[in-house]
Formats: C-alpha cells, structure tokens, sequence
C-alpha cells in the first residue's frame, strides 16, 4: 500500500472515497457517522450546492464542525436547517423523485447488495436481535443507494439472514418484479475497493481497487465469490486537501479514528 | 388490522368533544389507558418522548400494552422490563445509535418473552396517517420484495388501476390512546408544538383517545393569538397535564436536549446484566419517588439545568 | 299565523329553528349564511361548546356581532381561532369521524334529500351552469345534515337535475350501496316546517309545521307529495330571547331581514 | 390520469434541485409555463391568488392551459375571456358567494367554448396529495353515488381488502406548473406561509415546476432561524418573483384584505354584458399597464392601503 493511502485511517479512506460519489445539486438522505461525514465532506470540496436530508424531518441542515449529530432525530439535526417537516413528509420525499441519493452504513450485506441489520441467524429464532431498519427500507427500496462499510468477510455474505433493506433481491428482474421500479444499489465502498453492480445480473462487481490492494486481499476479504477483472484499475489516492478538509470536520476523530 | 369504519366513527363520536378544561395529574390521566390497549407515543428516539407519562403508567401497574412508535428508544426497554409491554410496535429499537444494540431489547425478544414488531419508516408512518385520514389503507412503494414485509401478516399488494404498477397496501392504525408531549398547550388541548413534528400530528388525529403532556399550560387567548402554530385541534384530546421536562431523560426540542450523563449511566447499568440492570432503574427512578418533581430531582438539577442550557441554544442564532 | 311567528322574518325562523337543532359539544361544518348564524345563534343560547369548521381550514372561530365573514375561505374567517389547518385537513376531519354535523343551505333539493348546485336543466346542455359542490359533496356524503332554505316549489323538486351532494340518492339501500355507510340527511329546516327522513324508505317527511302554517300550505310549496300525517304537531315559536340574541348577532340584518 | 411513476422521477430528477437564487421578473418566470400545460393556482376563492402570475401569464398570452385550484373566483374569468384558458378543474367556480354566480363563468360553459370540470372538494385536495406523496392514487369516501362522480372518468372504485367496505380511488394530480404566492421566501425559493394553507404545499410538491410569487424576499439567513415555519422547500421551486400586492384585488392573510370597492366593480362590470365587461377589464388593468407596479397605481393607493388596515387587523388582537 502507497504511503498516501496508508497515512489515513480506514474510515478515513471509506469517508473521502465516498465523498467523491456525491455531485453538486443533487439530494441526498444521509445517515449518521460516515454517510453524513462524507457527505459533509462533499459539500466542502466539491458539492457546495449538495443538500442533506435527515429522517427525523430535516431538510438542509448546516452542519458544524466538529458537532457532527449523533442521530438523526434530535434538535441537534436541526441546526441552521433550511426546513422542518414530519417524518413520514421527509420519507415521502424519496417516493415522490425527489431524493438522488440515499447513502448508509451497513452491517451485513450479500451479493445482490441486499442488507441486513434486524436478525443474525433466522428471524424465527436469531442469536441476535438487531435493531431493525429505520428508515433504510424506505431509502433502499426508493433511491439510488451508496454503502459505505469496511470489508470484512463476516459482512459480506453469500445470502443475507434477512433482507432488510433491499438491494437487487435475488438479481436479475427480481427487485423490479417485486415492485421497485426504481432506485436500487448503485455503489459499495470499502476500505478495500469501489463495488458497483452488474446491470444485468444485479451481481456485485469490483469497479477499481483502493491503491496498494490486491484482487486475493478482496476476495480473502469477502463471503462470496468477487473476481477483480482484467481491466479493473486502481482508484485515486485521498489528496492531501482532501484528507485535512475531512479532519477539520471530525477534528475528534469521533467517526475516523 | 383497520378497525371497521363504523366502528371506528362510533368509538369517535362517542368523545366529549366539547370546548372544555381537562387539566389533569400524569396519575389521573392513567384511567384514559386500559390493559391491553394499543398505546402510540409520540416524538422518535430520544426526542419529545411522552416520558412522564410512561413513567405513570409504569407505576400505575398498566399491563399487556401493544406499544407502537417510529423509532423506540430507552422507553421500550423500560416497557419490557416492567412488563408494562410485552409487544412493540417500530421501525427501529435501541437506547440511540451511539450506545449500540439495546441489551434488554435483546433479552426480552431473543428469549420470546417479548415481540418487537419491525415495519419498515414509512410504512409505519402511513399507517398512523391512514388512521388520521379515515381511510382503511395508504399505498406505498416501498418494503415490498424485502424480509420485513414478507414478516407481515397486515400487509395486501396490488395493481394499480389507473396505472398497472404494483402497489403494497399497508393498513390503517387507530391506537387506543396517543401520549404526546408538547411544548406548550391550552387547558383545552389545543397544541404547539415547535421543531420537529415526527409523526405526532398524525398519531394524535389517529388516535381514539389523546393524553396531551406539555412543558407548561399557556391560555387560549395565547393560542386564538396564533392558531396556525396549534397542531393538536382540542376535540382529538381527552387529558392535558403539566409536566415539565416531561421527557428527561430525553429532549424537548427548544427547551433542552438530552442528558447524555444520564442515558450513559442507563447504559451503562444495563450493559453487563440487562434485566438486572433495568430493575435496578426502575427501582431507583420509577417506583422509588413520589412524584415526577421527585423524580425530576433524583435525576439531578445541575444536569437538567446544563441540558437547558444546550436545548435553548437551538434560539441563540 | 299568530303573532309571535308573524313579528319575524323567514329568515329569522330559519335562524332560530335551525339553532335549536344543534347540541352543546357538537362539532359542525358550517356554510356562511343561515347555517352560520343559527350555529353562532346555538352558541349564545344553549350551545357554548359548540364548535365550528369552515371549509377553508378554520377551526373553533370567534364570530364577532355584525361581522359575519361572507365566505369561508377569508381571514375573516380565522379570527381568533383554536386551529388553522389546510383545506385538505379540515375536509378529512369528516372523514376521520370528528365532525357530527353539516350544516348548509340549498337551492334545489329533492324527496330522497338530494342537493343540487351545479346544473338547471340537463348536465351536459344546461340552462344554467351554478358553481358547483365547493364542500357540500364531501360534507353531505360524510356527516349528519342539516339542511335550511325557504319552502318553495321550485326548490323542493320530485327528482333534483343533478346530484350535486347526496341525500339517500333513489331512497331504500340506495345510499348505503352507493358506499356512502356514513352520515345523511338529518332535517330540512323550511320556512313552513320543519322535515325529517323515513329511515326505511330515505323519503322526506314533515315533523312539525311551524306556529300556523296548515298542511296545504306545504303541499302547495312542495314539488312533490308531502303530506302531512295525523300526529305531526306544531314547532314552539320563536322566543323573544331567541329573536334578540339573533338580531344582535345580525344587526345590520345582512342575512336576516 | 396519473402519470406514470418512472416518467414522474425522470421529469423531476431532471429539475435543478440545487441550493441556488432563483430570483427574476415576472416576465421571465413566464418561461416556466408553456401553452398547453396543466396549472395549478394556490390559495382558495379570494384568498393568496397568483394574481401577478396570472397576469404575467395572460400578457404574454400563454393558452390552452388547464387550470386547477380548489375554489376558482375572477381569476377564472379572465383565463376564460382571454383565451389562456378553457378548461378549468375546481370544486366551485364564481366571484364569491355575496357576489352571486359569475356570467362570465356561465357564458363560457353554457355555451360549449370551455369546459368547468367539476370534482369534490376533498378529491380535489386529495389527488394533490397523491401527487405530492408520489402514489398514483388516494382512496376515499366521498364523492360515491353522486352525479359529480358520475360524469367523471378518472375514477375508480374498490372493495377494501382489508375491511371490505367499499371505497373511491382518484387519481394523482401532478400539474406542469404550480403558481403559489406566499407572504416571505428567501432567493433559494424557501417559502413561509402564515394563516391558511388551503391546498398549496400539495400543489407545489406535488407539481413538476413551481413559480412562487412573494410579498417580500427575506434573507436565508432568516428562513434559517425558524425552519420549522418553511412550508415549500428551495429544491421544489424553479422560479422566486418578488411581487407586492401580489393578490390584489384578492387578499394575502395578514398583510391585505379583498379590495371589495374593485371586487364589486368588477361584478358589477360583469352583470349585464359579461364578455364585453371581461374584455373591458383585461384591457384596463392587464393589457394597459407597462408593469405589475402601474397595474396596482390603477388599481389604486387609496383601496390598497384600505386593504392593508384591515389585513393588518387580523393581528391585531
């Protein structure tokens, strides 16, 4: 691994690839910790036009430095936002067009880019009860989704537990048979590599490596099959501006320690 | 499952609607909450949760409530852990994301001693608004091909008519009672609430029945100055208490944010032994005082005051 | 006619008749007009706790002496309200169940209680276009109705050109089969009588003739059989309390003279 | 009909949503409305009337639109008598009810050259809220068995699956353009709204383009220390025109009353001939004058500051 890349932290790198995602204009539902870190992160560097929604109701917050909200709930949330409406008024945002982008963290995830975060071991009898779906459900099935998560075998799985918060469902025509026409899984990042999906297929691909890692260190990495192809390169290392723009955000390194 | 509609106009009708005074004790208000009701709270997580009057119907011994809310925090531990509720209802269930997974949530539902209903954000949110709207059903584009729907016995899909698209139907939700906390109400119930509104609006109209708690009563000329802030109509509400910090440990949006010593300290307690832990608690702030003053001074002055200190610094733009 | 009768006008017997039919506690959609000044009328007398909607999204107004707002959709309207809700809003208040009665005035009805204010003569090559529902479709369809307007034969048709708000549509099951389980009319409140509903059949009936009005009386201002049975007695005459209150509420007899 | 939801997304993912000033003339807000388009006009009868819009729109000689709004008063004539319009959707269409029906409303219709389509109130108010939530329908239960439903083709009817009770369903309204005039927004089309809501944040989420007419452009900075008083979002307006007087001779809730002398001029100018008194009037008051500004100096500085003391009373208390 180049010494850029290994001069940040993990979420470090999860935070600035993911920023890059994100496009000035548009809409996007963040969770807490690194969506919203990373969104924030945009909006300093390229996207000052990008606006953040919140699923406690808050539209267009400004975020302080250094006073990321803990959840997305509270008045904390709320600071200097443009507009305050209902839950289910924010919520209905998404089914209405006029969100681009819902961008969470994850727990588990499996090829198809389904999520899980209510049951570990079948829902009839789990070892552990999670804390369920929140709004990610929502977002999942209504917009276009980023993932930002580490890349661990035991989070990426063959076949979700239970599907929480839909990706592609089983591939192919399966998500839009069940009724969700639109949205859908649009990229995963991890502190290894980008993932997208194959359009067709619905399947998790690798669309470029993080500098310094290998295609063996992914697939060591993950609970299903995730060849790297012949013509996958490399992304491009977190710039100097960019990883001191982040820290001045987080300088508690609350979300990127 | 929707209640029949003549039904549901029936149990309506048969209100006192009238313009009247119902100033009332968090002990007296307990009677509008029967064993077994459907119970909906107001607020999310750790925002304008109906605390106190939780904290009532818990030592007021209340039993086999079906509790719903868009997001369940410390309230539904609590609730388990008293045997208060032995089902709830939400989208999302523990103490707030930064203290992880809820260890007594988890207890209570791993063991089966308990439900924890999983419906997806919006599609609780729908249902409560079906409710308040009168209708049986809202459709929805969303939870249709995932686990969570699949877990649901209430749910229908189907083809549009007007355009052919598949649809999911999610039913109407009339609870019992609603408890909602606001910031300022009249002796008559009318509401205003400010910051954000969750899906207070929706539950209140829903609802068969109403317990209004508010930081303080204001008059109705104060209200009548201003009845495009009220957002509870005094005819949905059947009791309005005063309760300040009627949410503490929670926030009260303007008024104060969380005592986060506080929630750490739940935590904390309820992280090693789960049931022992929230016994312990309940013991200590539940059954242990008088009164919500009491109560209100157990969990200490000198943190109340500093989370005033933060919830006004919403206005200090 | 005797005299206490004679010593006001139609108008006033409208006011009056009407008033005494609204109860304390009761919530009431009111059309401006007659309806809002008997429901202001049941206020000052024995209704206190009456409160009334306007189809613009007011709730619980102050109605101040002579200043009655000409339509329901004005600030006028809104002066010292309890609640001010969208139009929207105040109309799923019907629906939800909150409201016991609507209470408006009518320019054709027929024996099933049908309203028409949209079409004279055939809907698609009228004589004359009128203005239409507003809320009267929803309200009728939705709550207990009271209806008020002068007894004339013009008015008080056999089959109404239109079904602007449904009375019990063609009687019997008919407004039951339609969908319509809820609400219906209630009484009509004339001029000369005041008229009820046959349960069974959802046909008009007298219930009392005012203070010497005689059963040809009706007939003859009546577009269809009205006949008036056996035990039907006489309503109580305006009181002298009842017609002060009402002439301080319309001092300028803007709607009463 | 409702429009197909993926056509929906595609027209408003296409929009600018972004964070920017979007303030301009009335002319140039002109551009957002094409001939042929469904528009959607805020407020109710005499209440927050697009009237400067509606004028713009006139003067530039937009037509065949199909104009939707609650309650359709004057402004209904005047699209009728100049050409901008023959079709229009309401739930009641005339001056007022102390003005009696309109003859020019009458005129058209009776005799074919427009077309008044007549739905309930609350289906109105509900397929904007279908719209505005992105479902392509909303049930009810009003409207059945009546001959307004009759002669209406965009309905349908249902038997609830989960009551079995029998239910209207009415389409999703999704107008081209939205014209909503609001007492304050700031240059990113972030509106406030006081009093009476009527229909307009259903109208304008629910529409694909938004022009907001304002009394006055206030800072973001100010929309920002009270959020929870923003009622349109920046990201759902295309277009911001500060235009004083904006209603006139309508009333905006408490900052003007109706200018009742003008309005029963205007009824007044209609009774007997009211085609020619239409035309008289469009070639007065909008295709006489250079500006909205001496648009309003016809109108008057006398009734206008009339207006203004008696809109202003509403806060008087």
């Amino acid at each position: 691994m180049p010494t850029e890349a290994r001069a940040c932290t993990a979420s470090e790198l999860l935070c600035v690839m993911s920023a890059r995602l994100l496009e000035n204009g548009q809409v996007i539902f963040a969770g807490v910790g690194i969506p919203l870190l990373a969104a924030t992160l945009a909006q300093r560097l390229h996207a000052p036009g990008l606006t953040i929604l919140f699923e406690g109701g808050t539209i267009g917050p400004h975020i302080v430095p250094g006073q990321l909200p803990p959840t997305t709930n509270e008045q904390r949330c709320t600071r200097r936002a443009n507009m305050l409406v209902s839950t289910t008024e924010v919520l209905l945002l998404l089914q209405r067009g006029y969100v681009d982008v819902g961008f969470m963290g994850g727990a588990q995830i499996d090829r198809y880019g389904n999520l899980n975060s209510s049951f570990i071991g079948p829902a009839d009898d789990p070892q552990v009860r999670l804390p369920g779906t929140g709004g990610g459900n929502d977002i999942a099935s209504l917009a276009k989704m980023i993932v930002a998560m580490p890349q661990e075998k035991r989070r990426f799985v063959e076949r979700v537990d239970f599907v929480t918060s839909p990706g592609f469902l089983r591939g192919g025509a399966s998500r839009r048979d069940a009724g969700l026409i639109s949205g859908g899984m649009y990229k995963v990042v991890t502190d290894l590599a980008l993932l997208g999906f194959e359009e067709e297929t619905g399947r998790m691909k690798v669309e470029a490596l993080h500098p310094g890692v290998t295609p063996a260190q992914v697939q060591a990495n993950t609970g299903f099959e995730l060849p790297v192809g012949p013509g996958v390169g490399f992304t491009e290392p977190p710039a100097a501006e960019e990883l001191a723009a982040l820290r001045r955000l987080d300088p508690d390194r609350v979300y990127t320690a | 499952m929707s209640q029949p509609y003549l039904e549901l106009r029936r149990r309506t009708q048969s209100r006192d609607r009238s313009l009247r005074e119902k100033v009332m004790s968090l002990e007296e208000a307990c009677r509008f909450v029967r064993d077994g009701d459907h119970v909906a709270l107001g607020g999310s997580t750790a925002s304008r949760t109906p605390m106190a009057m939780i904290w009532a119907l818990i030592r007021a011994g209340k039993k086999d409530l079906t509790v719903s809310r868009s997001i369940v925090s410390t309230e539904g531990d609590l609730l388990f852990a008293s045997g208060a509720s032995r089902h709830i209802l939400t989208s999302w269930f523990s103490q707030g994301i930064v203290w992880g997974v809820s260890r007594v949530m988890r207890g209570f539902t791993e063991s089966k001693r308990a439900v924890f209903e999983e419906w997806s954000h919006l599609s609780i949110g729908l249902r409560y608004r079906a409710g308040a709207m009168g209708v049986p059903f809202l459709p929805m584009r969303s939870m249709m091909g995932s686990d969570v729907a699949a877990r649901l016995k209430d749910l229908r899909e189907m083809d549009c008519p007007f355009t052919g698209e598949k649809l999911l139907l999610v039913p109407a939700l009339n609870p019992d009672v609603a408890l909602i906390h606001v910031q300022r109400c009249d002796p008559y119930g009318n509401a205003q609430i400010d910051g954000l509104l969750f899906m207070d609006v929706d539950i209140a109209m829903a609802a068969n029945r109403v317990i209004l708690t508010t930081e303080r009563i204001v008059s109705n000329d104060q209200i009548r100055r201003a009845p495009d802030q009220t957002k509870i109509p005094f005819f949905a509400v059947e009791a309005v208490v005063e309760a300040p910090y009627g949410c503490a440990p929670h926030e009260c949006f303007g008024a104060y944010e969380p005592l986060f010593p506080h929630m750490d300290y739940y935590a904390e307690l309820t992280r090693k032994n789960p049931e022992a832990g929230a016994k312990e608690y309940l013991d200590r702030f539940y059954y242990g005082p008088k009164s919500w003053t009491e109560y209100l001074n157990l969990v200490g002055l000198e943190p109340l005051l500093d989370a005033t200190r933060r919830g006004r610094s919403i206005y200090a733009d």
